[in-house]
């Protein structure tokens, strides 16, 4: 790098931070949250400089993107999306005194962490919410993509539900997109008219909140705080709060104390949260949520611990025992009370 | 009395690109008259009344309409000055029906009542004398009808100045008569009509008075009284020499083609050729006489290659060419002149040297292995240039604005090159000047000394009695018979023409 | 106003004229733009300078411009066969995936084989895909006339749904904890490439090809064998021309060479096959074919250019401009392009207003001069 | 299935074809006009966006679809000039008007993120006609775009065959230089219908936005305007058979999310290849078939000027 670029007083000089995106800061969703985080760490730590490249494809352009960040002179660069690994393996070797952070993927180097956030602890409570919340017994659950992500997000939240109203059952719909409203929308209609009255979403836009709110029922957003847009509908979200962790690694890179790790943090750390829920959850639930809350956050407790059977019935997890991270990340099987299935 | 001043045009000038087409021209008509517009092919004739009708706009020049000076920028300031055309090319939408075209864009208020549309063009159409079926749509209709749906056209909108340019060319000399008759009609009643056209019959028939055009440029206006068809053809040539044509001399050769039974099925999904037979022999001309449509494009099409025969045979020579694509024809010596010159025959879009080896591309000297000769091919197209004096301005342009009977001479000119067995030429003629009409006659009459079996396939009687060394008839698809020019008259095949209407 | 503008289609074009009008297109287009991008306070030299930096200012930002490129070539070449033969195929995009798809079936089945097998397989494989993708819609066009617009649209989004579909379901890497990837291809599957940089062999794939496909348009009996079914298709048969076979031939060939843009894409640059893999390359490459005037030498020099405006689009956020600034920018350059083709096939010359001239019938409007 | 679901689904098949629907009746007016418009995907995004934007600017939904009506007929105007007066490439210049218009709109959009519309259009079931079995609960419990659609297909149907204009568009599409000569203005009709395909265009985009799924989201469209093009094919230039495709189209969606409550479980990805197959079939069978009357406008894509033959 030239260093024409660089500001020359070196007293001013500060730390570049940056964000690899996959959508437009405007999806109101993932890519939104994590730039929610961007701007709570700039905020925080007064002597650094962010930016971020929106809208980039997974494809042969990320790689580029992330070299020229590296490029630029950023000494931190988070890319937030799970194709993203490939290219950041690769730039990585290339820049071996910048630290790259690749989020939800299993690859990592001397400089390349991942991270990544333990939503099924969120997910299980708010199971916990729509589960009391149901008189039908039935729960739409809007899924995006069949990967292990959100198989996880939905046994979670089934475990959850399944813990307050064991006749309950999650009704899954897959509707292969991360990001088309209307189509997300009708999917929860379609689970609406089959019974459900209450819906979850893993989805990027509000389009399944607004069904429920049309249809006078009730829904647990994702992503971030939906509840602007079903005010009569809207019960609570498991929500990503990348800011804290973002602070921190900053932090710690700051200090040369940062070593690579796989980071999968949990409501403890505060990376994964329950969002406020709203006066139309009755307080014997927020009760039973904030019980089962406590356990997560002190470690007592965690949601895949056995007796857990499979969609057969089958003992997958014996009792007392606990699934391991690695298990966890690549599940593939729906628990029992999960009514659906997931394509091969 | 002095007639009312229709049109005046003064000094009107119009190039294209760099070449001048209309060159300082001016132009008169009088209500009551009918001015015949003459001139060669590319002469500028088509231009200058393009501009009269609002499709070009002239670069320099005025025109009065009654008497006012007018700016015409579009077609429908025209329409509104009263000027009506006819053009060479049918401006119709097929998929509409006869009335919708006649009232299109013309009839006032929102909603379109059809029945009542189609009520009306039926009177209008009768006062005239010009039967149409109203709710027919173009593209089932024949081409004399098409015709009258566009003098409809112009008639509808109150037009008194009628263009036609070229209306006779497609039409049978009973349409043609037909036609006539109406425009003298309508002269009687005080329209103005400009004819465009090449047959110099018609013109001494019914014009009053004759402007002729030469190279873009006026050479004068003349009565009728103090013409004839020497003194214009000399006019739009400079000097013109009418050669003597030699009958055939030559003793008729073998069979080379020999045609049975044949039946083609048309566009239409009917029979188009009903059970012909016939034979065409070396070094002689068969003329098919028939109104346009009875089956010789389909007839031809077949003998080509280029369409399938239902039942029936044709040989070359002894060989059965059943089954045979358009290739194999080609390469058994058949060549074709089209009817549709840039429909079929020519691609307009490509340069002449393209264009002159759309038949042989595939042989030495043009390919060299899996390559194209090119250079080989633009000495071709210099040589037809120069053998057929063809008129380009760029020999490396593309062939579609050049002029009718250019665009013939090129196409005629490759199918020739190619020394066929047999020549079909179908309306080879048709829209061209006397001039290059001559040049054409005696291109087929080479052919036909060299050894060529020629098919030549016409509606005009006349050319077809003089060239003919035998004469097929056709009437709806079959044949009414094949006669000896020498042994028939043109009134005899008249009626051979239309012998199955009047039965 | 004395006088109107005339306005013809040129008839022999001038070579320098027709640069030169190229140029104040992309000029306007940048002036047009500098003034939205002032308007929203954002320095437009500045995002320029940004742009050409990212695109053409370093060694870097050039290899990444060419890395662009070759897709682009690739599927621009393609597209310019079927073009050429007025086959308006717009479904390069589903055959770069489709080509890709059977790219990696032979990378991912054969991965044991050496490169010197495995790539030209590989480039095979690719190429007959994308030859399969494009002949399925020229056969009901060949028979029947089917409209290739909207049946070679249509193919596109299956074919991308069909990577999803591999990619999610029977692909999937086993070791890729249920990601919708398959697993990396091995090495010998990788395309070389030029020095420390991501320029692979890819780009000499594109260039031979532009260079064969100009001598095959231009000189070849089959160039002028489409080249007169695209102008004429009457005229094609009526000289004897195989137009059935020719249709199929063309569309196969063309869809073939957007495969093996999907091919190198892969093999070049991902190692593996992944849903998106094309950010719309095949999008694009249509609109870099019509620029080139379908001329497979003009595509290598547009193909570039492009590439460099996408690349210098992502260039430009880093200087503080969204996304979406980057993406209309194109758009409006695009539109200035467009329209500046309009005066290289036309010319418009002044004409003096005869003044004798007065319009009765209508007050005088004057359109379109 | 029961038939209440059934009825459900079909009223939710309506829904999702209304934007559609919306958009191919307007790329359709365009298509007769002889001018093909492929940028319907971007003028839908700035319908919605700027839709969505006057909406909460206004607080009145229907301004906020008059504005995404006017937004779309502004930016098509692009198109027109590009391909009607520079006679680009019609094909080019669609696609670089979708590349701009997804610009555009999400850089209008952009402080309109997060934010929920404040007002929207609600279901007002119309009295008695939405009491008639089946059919009432399947078109008449919407809202009113959707009544808006009923009354729009109507009258471009009476438009397209049963006015003079309409006679005058068709014309237009298949001959220019006949309609020409016959003074119909050629130039002022194709600029009035690819204005008429942006309006329509927009429409749909601010259903989405205003309607269907209340808010704005970058990219919101999801490549249905892509589909409206095919649609206005599937429908062969016919604005009813255009109602009908939209609501097949739209319904095929749906059927494969109510297809998976009842455990059926055929690969989303076949799922959603369905509609792209059956407008491939359809084009096909209609084409084997060959009949006149479902051809393509005979000048449609073709630049038409007066002066040049
Ligand atoms: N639109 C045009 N663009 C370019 N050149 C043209 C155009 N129209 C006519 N020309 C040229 O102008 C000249 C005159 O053409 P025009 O059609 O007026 O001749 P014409 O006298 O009607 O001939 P014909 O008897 O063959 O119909 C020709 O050389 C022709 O090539
Ligand atoms: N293509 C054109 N080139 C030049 N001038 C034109 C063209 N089209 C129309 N004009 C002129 O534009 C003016 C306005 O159009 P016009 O008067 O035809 O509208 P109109 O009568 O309502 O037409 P329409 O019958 O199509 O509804 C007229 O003076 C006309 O001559
Ligand atoms: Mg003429
Ligand atoms: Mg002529």
């Amino acid at each position: 790098p030239t260093q024409a670029d660089q500001p020359k007083d070196a007293a001013e000089e500060k730390l570049k931070v940056a964000f690899v995106y996959v959508g437009p800061v405007g999806d109101a969703g993932w890519t939104y949250a994590h730039d929610m985080g961007r701007q709570y760490l700039e905020s925080q730590i007064p002597n650094i400089e962010t930016t971020f490249i929106e809208s980039v494809p997974e494809g042969a352009d990320s790689e580029r993107v992330i070299t020229e960040l590296a490029e630029k002179g950023n000494k931190i660069i988070f890319t937030t999306s799970f194709g993203y690994m490939d290219p950041t393996i690769n730039v990585a070797k290339k820049y071996p005194d910048v630290t790259f952070l690749h989020c939800s993927g299993f690859k990592t180097s001397e400089n390349v962490g991942t991270y990544f956030g333990r939503m099924y602890q969120a997910r299980y409570l708010s199971g916990i919410v729509a589960g009391q919340k149901t008189s039908s017994n039935v729960i739409g659950y809007v899924a995006a993509f069949p990967i292990p992500e959100v198989v996880r997000g939905i046994n979670a939240f089934t475990l959850g539900v399944r813990s307050v109203n064991p006749d309950a059952v999650v009704k899954v719909v897959w509707t292969n997109t991360w990001y088309d409203p209307a189509r997300e929308k009708e999917a929860a209609k379609g689970l609406l008219d089959a019974g459900a009255d209450v819906i979850a979403q893993h989805q990027d836009t509000p389009g399944p909140q607004q069904a429920a709110e049309e249809k006078g029922a009730f829904s647990i957003g994702y992503n971030t705080d939906m509840s602007q847009f079903a005010p009569k509908a809207y019960l609570t979200a498991p929500v990503w709060n990348w800011g804290p962790y973002y602070v921190e690694t900053v932090q710690a890179v700051m200090d040369g104390t940062w070593k690579t790790e796989q980071y999968w943090g949990g409501m403890d750390e505060g990376i994964t949260q329950l969002a406020p829920m709203t006066d139309l959850v009755d307080a014997e639930t927020k009760a039973l949520v904030e019980a089962k809350q406590k356990e997560i956050i002190s470690g007592t407790w965690d949601v895949f611990t056995g007796e857990i059977k499979d969609q057969n019935g089958n003992v997958a997890v014996k009792a007392g025992e606990k699934m391991t991270d690695e298990q966890m990340l690549s599940f593939d099987w729906f628990v029992e009370g999960v009514d659906g299935t997931i394509p091969k | 009395m002095a007639a009312k001043q229709l049109v005046s045009m003064r000094g009107i000038t119009k190039s294209f690109g760099t070449e001048t087409v209309n060159d300082r021209i001016d132009f008169d008509l009088q209500a009551g008259e009918i001015h015949a517009l003459l001139g060669e092919n590319g002469a500028g004739k088509s231009t200058l009344m393009n501009i009269l009708s609002g499709v070009y706009r002239q670069d320099a020049g005025e025109i009065k309409l009654h008497g006012q000076p007018v700016t015409i920028q579009s077609p429908k300031d025209a329409i509104g000055c009263g000027v009506g055309m006819i053009h060479q090319h049918f401006k119709l939408v097929e998929n509409l029906t006869a009335a919708e075209n006649i009232i299109l864009g013309y009839k006032k208020g929102l909603m379109l009542n059809r029945k009542k549309i189609n009520q009306e063009i039926a009177e209008f159409s009768m006062s005239y004398g010009l039967s149409i079926q109203p709710q027919d749509c173009i593209y089932q209709m024949s081409v004399g009808e098409k015709q009258r749906v566009e003098i409809l056209k112009a008639l509808y909108r109150g037009a008194d100045i009628l263009i036609l340019d070229e209306p006779t060319a497609v039409l049978t000399p009973q349409e043609t008569k037909e036609l006539f008759t109406i425009l003298k009609k309508m002269a009687a009643e005080g329209c103005g009509v400009i004819i465009i056209t090449h047959k110099m019959q018609e013109v001494m028939e019914i014009a009053d008075r004759i402007t002729v055009l030469r190279k873009g440029k006026k050479v004068g206006t003349r009565e009728i009284g103090q013409v004839n068809e020497q003194v214009l053809a000399e006019m739009m040539m400079g000097q013109m020499v009418i050669r003597e044509r030699i009958k055939n001399i030559n003793p008729v050769g073998e069979t080379v083609l020999t045609v049975q039974n044949l039946t083609v099925r048309g566009d239409k999904g009917v029979d188009a050729v009903k059970d012909v037979s016939f034979t065409v022999n070396q070094g002689e001309i068969l003329g098919i006489a028939g109104i346009s449509g009875s089956g010789q494009k389909e007839l031809a099409e077949a003998i080509a290659g280029l369409r399938r025969a239902e039942a029936g045979s044709i040989k070359i020579a002894q060989e059965e060419t059943k089954g045979k694509t358009a290739r194999e024809m080609i390469d058994l010596g058949i060549s074709f002149v089209p009817e549709d010159r840039l429909g079929m025959g020519l691609i307009g879009t490509m340069d002449m040297a393209d264009n002159l080896i759309l038949k042989d591309y595939r042989k030495p000297p043009i390919s060299r292995g899996i390559f194209i000769d090119k250079q080989k091919a633009k000495e071709r197209a210099s040589a037809v240039i120069e053998q057929f004096d063809v008129k380009i301005a760029d020999n490396n342009g593309a062939i579609k604005s050049l002029s009718g009977g250019n665009l013939q001479k090129i196409l005629l000119g490759r199918e020739i090159l190619e020394e066929p067995k047999i020549l079909i030429a179908a309306y080879p003629v048709r829209g061209l000047d006397i001039g290059t009409t001559e040049a054409v006659y005696n291109l087929l009459l080479e052919q036909r000394d060299r050894g060529c079996a020629v098919i030549f396939i016409s509606e005009d009687l006349d050319e077809i009695m003089e060239l003919s060394d035998r004469i097929m008839v056709m009437e709806g698809g079959r044949t009414t018979g094949i006669v000896k020019p020498e042994e028939t008259s043109v009134e005899e095949i008249g009626r051979m023409m239309l012998s199955g209407r009047v039965s | 106003m004395n006088g109107r503008f005339k306005i013809e289609k040129r008839e022999i074009q001038n070579k320098y004229a027709l640069t030169g009008i190229r140029l104040v297109g992309i000029f306007l287009a940048l002036i047009a733009g500098g003034i939205f991008l002032a308007s929203t306070g954002h320095g437009p030299i500045l995002v320029y300078k940004a742009m050409l930096k990212g695109a053409f200012g370093s060694s870097y930002g050039i290899n990444e411009t060419i890395v662009k490129t070759i897709p682009l070539l690739l599927a621009a070449l393609g597209i310019s066969v079927a073009f050429r033969m007025k086959l308006w195929n717009i479904g390069a995009e589903g055959q770069i995936c489709v080509g890709g798809i059977a790219a990696s079936a032979v990378a991912l089945k054969f991965g044991h084989l050496p490169s010197y097998v495995l790539l030209p397989s590989m480039l095979l494989a690719g190429f007959l895909g994308g030859a399969i993708w494009g002949l399925l819609p020229a056969i009901p066009k060949a028979l029947w006339k089917t409209n290739e617009t909207i049946t070679t649209l249509m193919m596109n989004y299956i074919g991308i749904l069909w990577v999803d579909y591999l990619v999610f379901g029977p692909w999937k890497d086993p070791k890729g904890f249920n990601f919708p990837i398959t697993p990396e291809f091995s090495p010998a599957a990788f395309l070389p490439t030029f020095g420390r940089s991501r320029v692979h062999t890819g780009i000499i794939i594109a260039l031979v090809l532009a260079a064969l496909l100009y001598v095959i348009i231009n000189k070849t009996l089959w160039g002028y064998e489409i080249r007169v079914a695209g102008e004429n298709s009457e005229a094609a048969k009526y000289a004897g021309m195989n137009v059935k076979r020719n249709i199929i031939l063309a569309m196969g060939i063309s869809g073939g060479i957007a495969g093996i843009a999907g091919m190198t894409e892969l093999a070049g640059i991902t190692h593996r096959l992944q849903s998106g893999f094309s950010p719309g390359y095949g999008y694009s490459a249509i609109i870099i074919a019509w620029l080139s005037r379908l001329n497979p030498i003009a595509a290598i020099g547009v193909s570039f250019l492009f590439g460099g405006m996408l690349v210098g689009g992502y260039a430009v956020q880093t200087s503080g401009l969204p996304a979406a600034t980057a993406v209309m920018m194109q758009g409006l350059i695009l539109f200035f392009v467009l329209g500046a083709e309009f005066f290289t096939q036309h010319q418009i010359t002044w004409i003096k207003k005869n003044h004798a001239e007065k319009p009765v019938v209508r007050k005088e409007v004057e359109i379109h001069g | 299935m029961d038939s209440a679901m059934l009825i459900a689904t079909l009223a939710a098949a309506v829904t999702a074809g209304t934007p559609i629907f919306y958009a191919c009746l307007g790329e359709l007016l365009t298509e007769k006009s002889g001018n093909l418009n492929l940028g319907v995907e971007g003028m839908m995004l700035i319908g919605a966006v700027c839709g969505f934007k006057a909406a909460v600017a206004t607080g009145n939904p229907w301004i906020g679809f008059l504005t995404a009506m006017l937004a779309g007929a502004a930016i098509s105007l692009i198109h027109g000039f590009l391909t009607i007066h520079l006679k680009a490439s019609q094909v080019v210049s669609g696609l670089a008007l979708t590349i701009f218009g997804t610009g555009l709109s999400s850089f209008i959009g952009k402080p309109l993120i997060g934010i929920p519309a404040p007002v929207k259009f609600n279901k007002i079931p119309i009295p008695g006609l939405s009491e008639i079995p089946y059919v009432g609960q399947i078109f008449f419990n919407h809202d009113a775009l959707i009544y808006l659609s009923y009354v729009a297909v109507i009258l471009v149907w009476v438009y397209l065959y049963k006015t003079n204009m309409g006679l005058k568009l068709k014309a237009v599409g298949e001959n220019p230089a006949a309609a020409d000569s016959l003074g119909v203005n050629v130039m002022r009709m194709q600029y009035i219908h690819v204005m008429l395909g942006g309006v329509f265009a927009g429409a749909g985009g601010a259903y989405l936005s205003l309607a269907y799924a209340p808010a704005w989201l970058e990219n919101m469209t999801a490549g249905r305007g892509w589909i409206a093009v095919a649609l206005v094919i599937f429908a062969l230039w016919n604005p009813l058979r255009a109602m009908l495709g939209a609501y097949i189209f739209g319904g095929l969606d749906i059927l494969g999310f109510r297809a998976q409550t009842f455990g059926i479980a055929i690969s989303p990805f076949f799922m959603k290849m369905i509609p792209y197959l059956f407008t491939i079939a359809v084009l096909i069978f209609i084409s084997a078939k060959n009949k006149r009357d479902v051809a393509p406008p005979a000048a449609l894509g073709v630049s038409y000027s007066r002066e040049e033959r």
